[in-house]
């Protein structure tokens, strides 16, 4: 079976985050004021072929522990579903 | 959506007109697929057919051009066994839309046209075009543009080692982005994109194919002609043309198809650029004289569900098509493999046929399997070659004389010079900066100079001491009052850019970016910019190698000023030291060299420069183009540069052209560039500090008496401007100012302008 | 004469570079494909500039699982002298043969330009040759080029003397201006500025030179 | 109230993703296989000032179409939640 897999790839907390910084420092101008907390990074949207749910998001996290983050200074978390995605 | 329907052959932007000639040269209906492949073809994009009975006009040949116009990109023989490829296109309005992509696009497609000559890239030019920037779409434009330039060309591997700058409201909607790139090649290994030999194939190297940029013939799924799955959506249709570029998917195509044509294992070899597959088949077949057959099922897709007529118009980027003898094709998909480049045979290169009149008329034939179902037949040439030539009306716009009399030259009072000048300084190095200029080894003087120069080498070249320069140019608020002397004139300041790093020019390329050629005004400007490049580049001993004709840009009913891109190609014979470039030293003597006024109305006229347009006068009349006078001078300039470039003893020790902004401009940066300042005699008047006729020269000499002799030799005058020292720079009563407060405000006006906030 | 391997990813652009800058101070330089999975008769090795795969991902994210890595990861084991410049650095960090992580720059866009570099230790294969606080100017030519890591890290990079090189002026927001690290030996290095584009005056800067020069001296094995 | 915000931004269906596509080529080699349809996009999260979670969406929403994404090529969708963020 394949299923959908949404990965998140977040910077790990004390890393700088400069594009994070710069989008939070170009908000007040373009008219949205009351936004915080800016944090930038990155999603990865797959089909993953395993035998059933628990199977895949094994292998969703493994692979986005092994390759899609640098763990020195990134996390990374795998969910089955599409999150935003839309279909393939 | 409720009007009747348009008929098909309109709606794929062909004339009632065309549809006949279509009709004529097949002496038949054409079906819908033949209605959309001429609808690609015989655009104004693909075939110029406004532009093309004026380009003939242009001066194309001398003993050292080896390709002219009409190939993928001009060719000289640089000398020592070492071929130089150049051409320049514009891709602005893709650009317009998605900055990032637009410009990214733009530079692997001119890499191509490069390489498909069999030349290695060794460099690209951004020549760019904004409005204002106190607007932020503007801003959001130029940060795209920029990013996708650094984005792409970086990646690739091609230093982009200069370009242009300019920022004008003309430009608000219809941002311009033209993108030129140079490379070299072994002089024997040159290759034209000629299918030959029945039997040979034709192999799709590169990228797989989708709907990119299919945009004008999509009106095709929502004419029923969508086959079995009618269910092409309104949704396709409205998908937007945008392209993604891919430059690892570039480089490493260059890498294969540099080694195919090293290891001699092609026949000929095309890009796909504009109108893709049915562009690169329909040419290859019409230049060797032969038929080409096209199984539209061989072509890798990266989409579902998709027709005939999409993958024949796709512009999917990174595509290359190579022309090979049966033989080779094992080798070829070997080496292919090792660069992970997909390779499949699409085509097959067949005899000529008959036509009624006994004439042999290569076909182009689309099929469903090589042995399946023709579903298009045309004769290539009728596609490529054969559009319908126009011979637009033209007309000198009505209030042309108005503006000419409203002349800023004489324009009181004019303000405190000092601010003036201040106002006229930007450095564009927060553009160049993101850019790679150095890869290869080659770059002697990068961006932020007057020309590029670069050492002429690279891998597989045979060795050479010579050096090549690159300059663009461009003056639209020449043009703009007057296309003729206007583009003459930007060419002779793109000589004289190359003078200054010590090249002789050999040859042009030119991007002709106007508005709606249906506009009678912009077709005359067309018109006269052709003369007036033809004029200049007869009088200059200069051959037009190759171009490129944007039209359109408008909107609103307004056309931009007419903006002619020239990129102008030199060489120095033997590049082992640096040119003096712009530093100067304490003590040393400034010189003027050149024409010090201009002839024409007023020695020195103020129409279309920097000055009278920062405080909005558009108006005004420029210089006359003085052919024999500037000559001399760009061969005496170029010729001290080369010297000092060959490593010979010299007392020059510093040029810089005068350009935008006229001489005080000239004199400010080149003090900015290492601090030091100077005491320059009293000059007249504004239109003597901020004049911009090109021709002229600010030098320092140690020996000013000795380097006055050798101008006088060669019957060019010098003037004595100052002495160079100390941290002001002072110009009679007119200007004072610290050399810092100069340097800062030039390195920051880029990037204050590009912080502002509304 | 010593033999220097200059590796080939799928998407470098330095390599031609870099070889001709080891060929220019005398050395026999070849290339080696990235699929390679042995490499013998080697004095050292280049991972040059460029994007390798692409630089997709991340920089050096793909790179590092190309064949020939096991292989380099090997040889610096043995003490072999390993250079990685600018994406060959971030290859490197990604592959774990040097600590830390290079990250955007702070301004967010790609930056080529001079730069003054302070060496600030002697005890890697790079900077042998040269002197301590000796200032060197070299191009820098990326867009991820902040060198990053945790506390605990740079704690043991100042302890073991692993920072071989800084920005006189931080250009990209490195920590502690940080230009270049090796290993704990001293016979792995990476840095962000190019010494292969200082080999001449002709080019701008010679000091390229000392560095490259440094790195071709048959390798010592560090303490 | 602050609520903090998930905004995912995707290529739209058609366009080209070198990204993802390379991605997907090279998991094979790397030992994950049956993994397909790999396509890369952008992730942001954010705090966001608002009355309720309705305004606090409808000015995500707005951000992410206006600032995060450029609607010729990109779908943004914004969330009112962490989606595998994690606290701020
Ligand atoms: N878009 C750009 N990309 C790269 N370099 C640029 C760009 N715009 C300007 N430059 C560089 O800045 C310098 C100044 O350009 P310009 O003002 O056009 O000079 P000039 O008036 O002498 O022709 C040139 O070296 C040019 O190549
Ligand atoms: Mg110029």
């Amino acid at each position: 079976m394949n299923f959908p897999v949404t990965v998140t790839v977040t910077l790990r907390a004390g890393i700088a985050d400069p594009e994070g910084a710069t989008i939070e420092r170009a908000l007040p101008a373009l008219g949205f004021d009351g936004v915080t907390h800016v944090r930038a990074g990155k999603s990865f949207h797959m089909m993953i072929e395993a035998s059933d749910e628990g199977a895949a998001l094994e292998k969703a996290t493994a692979l986005a522990q092994r390759l899609l983050s640098n763990p020195v200074i990134e996390n990374a978390t795998a969910r089955v579903g599409d999150s935003g995605w839309g279909a393939p | 959506m409720n009007s009747a329907p348009e008929p098909l052959h309109r709606a794929l932007g062909l004339t009632d007109s065309e549809l006949d000639d279509i009709r004529t040269v097949l002496r038949r209906d054409p079906n819908p697929l033949e209605l959309a492949l001429y609808g690609v073809m015989w655009s104004e994009h693909c075939s110029y057919k406004s532009s093309r009975i004026h380009l003939k006009r242009l001066p194309t040949t001398a003993a050292h051009v080896l390709v002219g116009p009409g190939e993928n990109a001009g060719v000289i023989d640089a000398g020592d066994g070492i071929a130089v490829a150049i051409r320049i296109e514009s891709h602005n309005h893709p650009s317009a839309i998605e900055p990032y992509q637009g410009a990214a696009t733009g530079v692997g497609g001119i890499l191509r046209d490069v390489f498909t000559m069999g030349a290695r890239p060794l460099a690209v030019m951004d020549p760019l075009f904004f409005g204002e920037l106190d607007d932020a779409r503007q801003r959001w434009l130029v940060e795209g543009v920029v990013s996708g330039i650094s984005g792409y060309g970086n990646s690739v591997g091609v230093p982009t080692i200069g370009g242009e700058l300019t920022f004008d409201k003309c430009y608000a909607s219809n941002p311009l982005v033209n993108v030129l790139c140079a490379g070299a090649l072994p002089t024997e290994r040159l290759v034209l994109g000629v299918a030959s030999g029945v039997g040979n194939l034709a192999v799709l190297l590169g990228s797989s194919t989708g709907r990119d940029g299919i945009g004008g013939v999509s009106v095709l799924a929502s004419a029923g002609f969508a086959g079995e799955d009618g269910a092409q959506s309104l949704d396709d249709a409205k998908r937007p043309s945008v392209q993604v570029g891919d430059p690892y998917e570039e480089k490493r195509l260059i890498e294969a198809c540099l080694e195919l044509l090293d290891r001699g294992l092609v026949v000929g070899i095309q890009d796909l650029g504009g109108a893709g597959l049915v562009c690169a088949t329909s040419e290859t077949a019409a230049r060797g004289g032969v038929g080409m057959d096209v199984d539209v099922n061989a072509v890798p897709l990266r989409e579902e569900g998709m027709q005939p007529y999409e993958i024949m118009t796709s512009e999917s980027q990174e595509r290359m098509l190579a022309i090979i003898t049966p033989e080779n094709w094992p080798a070829v998909a070997t080496l292919c493999a090792k660069w992970e480049v997909r390779a499949s045979i699409v085509g097959h290169v067949v005899e000529p046929q008959l036509d009624a009149h006994g004439r042999s008329v290569g076909m182009l034939r689309v099929r469903d399997g090589f042995d399946g179902e023709i579903l298009a037949e045309v004769p290539a040439a009728s596609l490529a070659d054969e559009a319908p030539l126009y011979d637009r009306p033209r007309a000198r716009p009505a209030s042309l004389d108005a503006v000419l009399d409203d002349d800023p030259t004489y324009d009181e009072p004019q303000g405190v010079a000092s601010d003036d000048l201040l106002a006229l300084l930007m450095d564009p190095a927060w553009v160049y900066r993101q850019y790679d200029s150095q890869l290869f080894l080659n770059t002697v003087v990068g961006p932020g100079r007057d020309a590029a120069l670069l050492r002429l080498a690279g891998p597989g070249l045979p060795a050479s001491e010579r050096g090549i320069a690159i300059s663009t140019d461009s003056n639209p608020r020449w043009c703009a009052l007057d296309p003729r002397v206007g583009i003459a004139l930007t060419i002779a300041e793109s000589v004289a850019n190359l003078a200054c790093v010590g090249a002789s020019a050999k040859a042009v390329v030119n991007c002709l970016n106007f508005g709606n050629p249906e506009h009678p005004e912009v077709m005359w400007q067309l018109s006269e910019t052709v003369d007036g490049m033809s004029e200049a580049c007869l009088a200059l001993g200069l051959p037009v190698i190759g171009g490129n004709v944007s039209l359109y840009n408008e909107s609103g009913g307004s056309d931009i000023d007419p903006t002619p891109v020239v990129g102008l190609l030199g060489v120095v014979q033997s590049l082992v030291a640096p040119p003096p470039g712009w530093a100067w030293r304490e003590g040393d003597t400034m010189v003027l060299v050149g024409v010090r006024t201009a002839r024409g109305a007023s020695p020195f006229p103020l129409g279309g420069t920097r000055w009278a347009t920062n405080r909005g006068r558009r108006g005004g009349r420029i210089a006359e183009f003085d052919g024999p006078s500037l000559r001399a001078t760009f061969d005496f300039v170029a010729g001290e540069v080369a010297a000092v470039c060959a490593g010979a003893p010299s007392d020059v020790t510093a040029v810089h052209d005068v350009g935008g902004g006229g001489l005080a401009t000239a004199i400010a940066e080149m003090a900015a560039s290492n601090g030091v300042g100077a005491s320059v005699i009293e000059l007249t008047s504004h239109a003597e500090l901020f004049s911009e006729f090109p021709g002229r020269f600010v030098m320092a000499t140690n020996d000013v008496e000795s380097f006055t002799t050798r101008a006088a030799a060669a019957g060019v005058d010098v003037v004595e401007l100052g002495v160079i020292g100390g941290s002001q720079l002072t110009i009679g009563s007119m200007i004072e100012l610290p050399v810092e407060r100069i340097a800062s405000r030039r390195s920051s006006a880029l990037e204050d302008a590009l912080a502002s906030l509304d | 004469m010593t033999k220097i391997g200059v590796v080939i990813f799928p998407g470098s652009n330095c390599e031609y570079d870099a070889l001709t800058a080891m060929t220019s101070l005398g050395a026999d330089a070849d290339f080696i494909w990235h699929s390679t999975d042995t490499i013998e008769g080697y004095d050292g090795i280049i991972l040059p500039g460029g994007f390798a795969h692409g630089d997709y991902l991340r920089p050096g994210a793909l790179a590092r699982f190309s064949p020939v890595m096991s292989a380099i990861a090997q040889f610096a084991k043995a003490g072999g002298a390993v250079l990685g410049i600018c994406n060959g650095f971030q290859v490197l960090t990604e592959a774990g043969l040097l600590p830390g992580a290079l990250q955007k720059n702070r301004g967010l866009t790609f930056l080529c330009q001079p730069t003054t570099l302070i060496v600030a230790s002697t005890r890697s294969v790079l900077t042998r040759a040269a002197s301590k606080d000796q200032e060197l100017s070299i191009p820098i030519n990326h867009f991820s080029g902040a060198y990053t890591c945790d506390d605990a890290t740079y704690e043991q990079l100042i302890e073991n003397d692993q920072v071989v090189l800084r920005y006189k002026e931080n250009p990209n927001g490195s920590r502690d201006d940080i230009a270049g690290v090796s290993n704990v030996e001293g016979n792995v290095v990476g840095l962000m500025p190019h010494p292969e584009r200082a080999m001449s005056t002709l080019l701008g800067s010679a000091d390229g030179r000392i560095l490259l020069e440094g790195f071709l001296r048959a390798p010592v094995s560090a303490s």
